[in-house]
């Protein structure tokens, strides 16, 4: 029946994440070292208190001196004033480019983008964009990044993980711009794949208030509605909040829990039986998918429209290969470096 | 009869000495209520250009509160009718606007802010004139050295006022006031009234004397003032009326003419009171129970001075002369000081070793003259003022017992007369001399060996101070020594074997036996004051 | 010895709060008649807002003395991350760990103490300075990062264990109210920080050692604070290095809704329970009925400006002795 | 008429920020050579910190009358928000927005003005209250999204045209400060401003509408939030529903900073730009230095701390005036 026709495309979707990534060309071989040479980024993170962030920009440092890319954090608390001191030092210092990484919308900050853009810095954006976003006119080239893909990744998840009988409360943030596309594809998905499916509350609070309000929510949910059995934060550092709720509810293990952004301590909780799925992606890949990418656009060729950098499923079966406690990098394969030198002619 | 405000009103200031049947200030059945209680009832009283009216009253008559609802702090109950130099104003007085009618005040508290300057609190209504654009600074420090010089007073305008002594903090108060009633008959034309509640009390016989100079030269251009006092004596000198407030009720208005001690004492207390005569001392010899020597401070030079088991000592003075200081430095109240005690046979300690809980435990007691700053906290219950030193004593068996705390405050309540005796009201619910009952109560009811007193009778109605005295002396007898800072020569006379006399700083005179009179204490002040006197109009006031 | 009869209106403030919050759970029980009214949803919520309850309690203790900490919140989190660094990444055995985040936390408040009574610099200038600094202490030792994976005696502790179904978290902030009663009510102590708070140079001259009572309500507050943090890290089985923060401003509106109550007009422990109660149990109908959760801002908000308004006006509006 | 000799430590004490400042400056001018002391970089701080600036002058004007307000950050919030629905998602022209948003201000101290002085709240808990709700009221309107796309015509005139380099933003800043020190030290309301806040019923007694002179403060506060909402809109050209809080506790921070230079021991607008300015520099030269984000959260609470207690200190370490 329909039930069971979409439960099997649901199986067969996960089944694709759960295999190791492999390396796919995002384009043509090409002489970095040339393109790269003189030239310089600023990455500027939403936050630098972010560790997801930091991450990225420190392997990007590493991966950008490897063909002679001067790459440059901009620090900030996550305060757009900052933001802007980043954008005017670039253009003053006539950086070749402006890297908005995973969270600025360049919309929050236009006026001194497109001064920027004006005085010759190319601004890109990276990790930001889902592929469906119109990308704002200043930005030069943007590496986008599925939101909604991972979207539907959970939603196959959480038929999967009841056999066709989820019933879902999700906790978005829908200040953050890709948890529109992300919640967007994750309904169309349910629908198409899990006609029994329902999503029972949608839970919407704003990051900064994270810490006082997803455990209270989460709890709530669960006490009033007793047959959810599938609770899905969507970025994972929202499950530090809703374990404990489900911990107080007495409902641990007994409601799933399924998440996206491959954070260590979450991994943890999967190690540890509180959690059950994270979708998780490798930083330095994204690394140097980012560096890659911006170094196309900034010679010239065609860049591409994506990271390209592929999605993990960790669950119990192989959240060990993170490693314990887990690491930000690990479990993903090395597969991309060889390729990306390979691709960058320095072998 | 009302008069339109355009009526031609005859300028009493042209016509120095004429009859002018128009008051400056009128008063009819004015009545003011504080939740339940009435604090004034239908008072009505007029006050004619050129004089001195008195209002008397015990603690709690009334007599600020009439004061405040003439400044609009407090609006009245409805019914008064207030005629200000025949122009009828409309009640509530709206803020500021008994100071455009030509009135000024210095209130029983002065009204100063401590943390401004000299020259903010002075030009104060000046600075804060609507609908002026600019302030011109140098004109106004100019206005404030002129009018300082003019009143003979040697303070920066910059200075703090917080840093002031007390003296110059109530001459300060009065200086702005008589500034503001001369600026306000400069653009009126009119007669003026000045009120001053209680402006005595922190000055020195010769800055009443000067005050009382000011008042009269006031008077001399057809401004009147109202003058209220605890000082009979005083009342008797300036005042050319009397209106006597009994309860929030006029109890009776007096020509000073028809005036006598006794007269003004009975409508005040509502019985007659004989006269204090004194005690009879000098023949007494009392065992030293501590002494102090080289006792000092920023004010006081290195003093020695003893105090007798069951004495009562008074010290006095000019203010500022350091006699004020001692009680708190015999405390260890005041930081910077130094000297060294012995209390009866015991080791000599130093003075700097003292703190409150080490003075408290030995056995001292300090009622501080500023009652709201240091004495009792308003937000707080009667009970928990009363027992403040002593709560430890009601912890017994791991327990605070409350209840019994609140037995015994109604007990001591009942003893001391407070009004009305509920040990839960908050302190602020009483008036100023209740409160006052209620924190010397607080120190008697512990029978400490050494009482140390500043003012204790301030604010104090005639009535109560009789009990008060009584208590003292009582307590004396049976062994307590008292040391007793006091301003007033009268009190002294009245309660002490043995009064010290101070004067810039030193201890200039002791006054025992047959001396031991208001008029032999207030001679002992003017003299030690005497040369510096002559030669500076205002030689305390540094 | 007259009752005036505004002394009903009194009792009645006194157990007012109460009553609003008896009606906000009927109201609540008939909207959501299965799952609101149970044991089990309120013994959670009970345990949730423990360290709330805790946070709350730590801030009235220099409230009254006549001091503000606002460095509460920060306390907790730098606690939190504490215990997540030495327990979890340095294996330091949690019982050792505890002492440590207990001595730290006495540590801040003699910190603050240095500043506000030595040298006199304002309480609200210290804590908000040192709210700052902990932020950045606690970024420097967590590297910005959540902690996961603390010792699971710990969360035992805070909400793994039960009697009559609430976890133990709940008991140790109704202890601490229990405790801060005793001292506030029936030690002499307690009305030594009354007085403090109410007239400084009085309680000074009579005795009482303000300095002293000043730096021990500083470091009571921040032990509690720490303390706070302690069952926050147990509570969520982590620490992260952000929400503490937001905890600052509810324990602050708890604190003052807290004193229309039990006993109006004082900062009062049993009045600050059930303040923090009556707001999570605001919130949590709110939450279970699946109305936006910008409505549960709303709610606190107008709850403390109503109820503080409300025991205004009971007094006449005479001017209020707290804040 | 003496002078005393603490005069100069007085005199020094006014200018102490301002020098440390400057070394601050050469010290950062010193580690990078080339970039820092730059005009670029100094006029885009000058810009960028200006709602910053705005909303700590905000600040002193209750602050000065003696009351807090803690809700000037969700103010400015509330007013982005509004610029951003009405504009982008209603396109309603930026003028009238402009309008609505500054009477919306109004209406926000007249709504704490009902509170604080008519039912005599304490203005902490109102603004507290206040906030908390305005929180919410964000998050409806906004459906808790960032609004991009507000009007060319503002962004151009917050930060599109400059004047010697540095765009309008920070005159606004600039001009704001001027007005209120010729209101502060140069008009009657300047002095009922400072009698109210240290002596209300001093001022009472003295004919100054006391009353009128907080509701005054309260409605001018935040109106001036307001008005930083509008210009954080347009040197962002955007709209987020939650940043604003966060400018809270660092605009205190300024003030208080602020209060200890130019006019130490009282609240006062220059010392306040100072301050706000002086911060700035460190935290950009620090991020210019790319020194870990923690280091900045130390500088401030550290500045904070260290500048009060220095002036506690050249005074003798008398009680505070200010606080
Ligand atoms: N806030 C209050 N609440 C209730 N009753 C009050 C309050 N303030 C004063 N009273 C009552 O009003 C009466 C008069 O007090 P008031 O302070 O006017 O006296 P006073 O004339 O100033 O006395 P004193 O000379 O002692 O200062 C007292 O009985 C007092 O209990
Ligand atoms: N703000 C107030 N609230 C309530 N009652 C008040 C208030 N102010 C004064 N009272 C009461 O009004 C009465 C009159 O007080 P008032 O201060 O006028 O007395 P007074 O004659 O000036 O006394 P004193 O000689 O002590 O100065 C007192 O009973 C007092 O308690
Ligand atoms: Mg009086
Ligand atoms: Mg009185």
């Amino acid at each position: 029946d329909e039930a069971s026709e979409g439960l099997a495309r649901a199986t067969a979707n996960i089944e694709k994440y759960k295999a190791k990534p492999e390396f796919v060309a995002p384009g043509e071989p090409f002489d970095a070292k040339a393109c790269a040479a003189g030239k310089k980024m600023l990455s500027i993170p939403n936050s630098s208190g972010n560790p997801f962030l930091k991450g990225i920009i420190d392997r990007m440092k590493v991966a950008g001196a490897l063909v002679g890319l001067e790459v440059r954090e901009w620090e900030n608390q996550g305060q757009p004033s900052q933001w802007v001191q980043g954008v005017e030092l670039a253009t003053r210092e006539k950086y070749d480019i402006i890297d908005l990484i995973s969270g600025i919308d360049p919309g929050t900050i236009e006026p001194q983008l497109r001064a920027a853009k004006e005085a010759g810095v190319k601004v890109m954006t990276s990790h930001f964009y889902d592929p469906s976003f119109e990308q704002n006119p200043v930005v030069s080239s943007s590496l986008t990044i599925g939101f909604g893909e991972v979207g539907t990744i959970l939603a196959d998840w959480a038929a999967v993980a009841t056999e066709g009988k989820a019933n879902i409360a999700i906790v978005v943030s829908n200040e953050v711009p890709p948890t529109i596309p992300l919640v967007a594809n994750f309904k169309k998905q349910l629908a198409a794949n899990c006609p029994d499916c329902k999503i029972i509350q949608e839970i919407n609070v704003g990051v900064t208030e994270w810490g006082t309000k997803i455990q209270t929510a989460v709890q709530s949910a669960v006490q009033a509605n007793p047959e959810i059995n599938v609770v899905i934060p969507i970025y994972d550092s929202m499950s530090q909040f809703v374990i404990p709720a489900l911990r107080l509810a007495g409902k641990t293990g007994e409601v799933k829990v399924g998440t996206f952004n491959g954070t260590p301590f979450v991994l943890d909780y999967i190690a540890q039986g509180l959690a059950d799925m994270n979708i998780g992606e490798s930083l330095d890949w994204i690394a140097y998918a980012t560096v890659d990418g911006h170094l196309r656009d900034a010679c010239g060729l065609e860049s591409p429209k994506a990271l390209n950098v592929p999605f993990y499923i960790f669950d119990k079966t192989n959240v060990a290969e993170a490693g314990t406690p887990a690491q930000f990098d690990t479990g993903y394969g090395d597969a991309y470096k060889a390729g990306f030198h390979k691709l960058w002619g320095i072998e | 009869m009302v008069l339109s405000p355009d009526h031609t009103v005859p300028d009493p200031a042209t016509r120095p000495g004429a009859r002018n049947p128009l008051p400056v200030l009128s008063v009819a059945n004015l009545s003011k209520s504080f939740g339940g209680a009435k604090a004034l009832h239908n008072v009505s009283f007029d006050v004619m250009p050129g004089e001195v009216h008195g209002l008397l009253g015990k603690n709690g008559s009334g007599k600020s509160t009439l004061v405040k609802i003439l400044a609009g702090f407090h609006a009245p109950d409805d019914g008064g009718t207030l005629t200000f130099n025949g122009e009828r104003v409309s009640l509530p007085l709206k803020a500021g606007e008994g100071r455009r009618l030509g009135m000024a005040f210095v209130h029983q508290n002065l009204g100063l802010v401590p943390s401004l300057t000299v020259l903010e609190n002075l030009r104060l209504v000046e600075l804060t004139r609507n609908g002026k654009a600019f302030i011109n600074w140098r004109a106004e420090t100019a206005a404030a050295q002129q009018a300082l010089k003019r009143f003979g007073l040697n303070i920066d305008p910059e200075e703090r006022v917080d840093r002031l002594t007390p003296v110059q903090r109530a001459l300060l108060a009065i200086v702005r006031a008589f500034e503001e009633i001369e600026a306000a008959r400069a653009i009126t034309g009119r007669p003026g009234l000045v009120l001053l509640d209680e402006p005595t009390p922190f000055l020195p016989a010769s800055g009443v004397a000067q005050l009382f100079e000011l008042v009269r030269s006031i008077t001399r251009l057809g401004s009147s003032v109202i003058f209220i006092s605890h000082d009979i004596d005083e009342v008797m000198e300036i005042t050319d009326r009397i209106t006597v407030l009994r309860d929030g009720e006029q109890s009776g208005e007096l020509a000073r003419a028809d005036a006598t001690h006794e007269k003004i004492v009975e409508m005040i207390v509502g019985q007659s009171i004989s006269r204090g005569q004194g005690r009879k001392s000098g023949t007494n010899s009392f065992p030293v129970y501590a002494r102090f020597e080289g006792l000092s401070d920023k004010m006081l030079q290195p003093s020695d001075l003893h105090v007798g088991k069951g004495e009562i000592l008074g010290l006095t003075g000019l203010i500022g002369s350091g006699y004020e200081e001692v009680p708190y430095l015999a405390f260890g109240a005041r930081s910077g000081a130094s000297g060294r005690i012995t209390i009866e046979d015991g080791p000599t300690f130093d003075q700097s070793t003292l703190t409150p809980a080490a003075a408290i435990e030995r056995g001292f007691a300090l009622l501080p003259g500023d009652r709201h700053g240091e004495s009792g906290v308003d937000s707080l219950s009667i009970v928990d003022n009363m027992f403040l030193p002593d709560i430890g004593r009601f912890f017994r068996g791991g327990l605070m017992r409350n209840g019994a705390m609140v037995r015994e405050a109604r007990e001591l309540g009942k003893a001391y007369e407070v009004r009305p005796n509920d040990p839960a009201l908050k302190l602020s619910a009483l008036s100023g001399g209740n409160a006052q009952k209620v924190l010397i109560a607080r120190w008697m009811n512990r029978s400490p060996l050494l009482l140390l007193l500043d003012e204790p009778t301030q604010g104090v109605d005639v009535g109560t101070r009789q009990q008060i005295f009584a208590a003292l002396r009582k307590a004396a007898t049976e062994g307590m020594s008292i040391i007793c800072a006091s301003s007033e020569a009268e009190q002294l006379a009245e309660i002490c074997d043995r009064v010290l006399v101070f004067a810039r700083g030193r201890i200039c005179d002791e006054i025992t036996g047959e001396r031991l009179t208001k008029e032999g204490i207030s001679e002992a002040c003017y003299v030690s004051a005497g040369p510096a006197s002559q030669s500076n109009p205002t030689p305390r006031v540094a | 010895m007259t009752k005036t009869p505004t002394n009903y209106a009194r009792q009645f403030e006194r157990v007012a709060l109460l009553l609003v919050w008896a009606l906000t759970i009927a109201l609540f029980t008939f909207l959501i008649p299965n799952n609101f009214l149970n044991w089990g949803n309120f013994s959670i919520m009970f345990a949730s807002y423990a360290p709330a309850a805790l946070l709350a309690l730590a801030i009235i203790i220099p409230l009254t003395a006549g001091d503000y900490d606002l460095s509460v919140g920060a306390t907790l989190t730098l606690s939190a991350s504490t215990i997540g660094v030495l327990n979890v990444w340095q294996q330091m055995p949690i019982g050792w760990v505890l002492v440590i985040v207990l001595l730290m936390g006495l540590g801040i408040g003699l910190f603050h103490s240095l500043f506000i009574i030595y040298f006199r610099v304002p309480s609200l200038v210290v804590t908000l300075g040192s709210t700052s600094l902990m932020s950045g202490v606690v970024q420097l030792i967590t590297n910005s990062s959540t902690i996961g994976g603390i010792d699971n005696s710990l969360i035992m502790a805070a909400v793994g264990y039960r009697l009559f179904g609430i976890p133990y978290a709940f008991y140790y902030a109704l202890a601490a109210a229990l405790v801060m009663w005793y001292i506030f009510d029936f030690m002499p102590l307690g009305r030594k920080l009354l007085f403090v708070g109410r007239g400084r140079e009085v309680a000074r001259l009579n005795g009482i050692s303000v300095n002293k009572v000043r730096v021990g309500a500083l470091c009571m507050s921040a032990v509690l604070a720490s303390a706070a943090g302690i069952l926050y890290a147990g509570v969520l089985g982590s620490a992260d290095p952000y929400s503490g923060l937001n905890y600052l401003l509810p324990a602050f509106a708890a604190a003052f809704l807290g004193a229309t109550t039990i006993q109006p007009g004082r900062f009062n422990p049993w009045g600050t329970i059930v303040a923090v109660y009556f707001l999570a149990t605001g919130i949590t109908g709110l939450s279970m009925l699946g109305i936006p959760l910008w409505v549960t801002n709303v709610f606190n908000g107008g709850a403390l400006i109503l109820a503080v308004t409300i025991s205004q006006i009971t007094r006449g509006r005479e001017a209020s002795d707290i804040g």
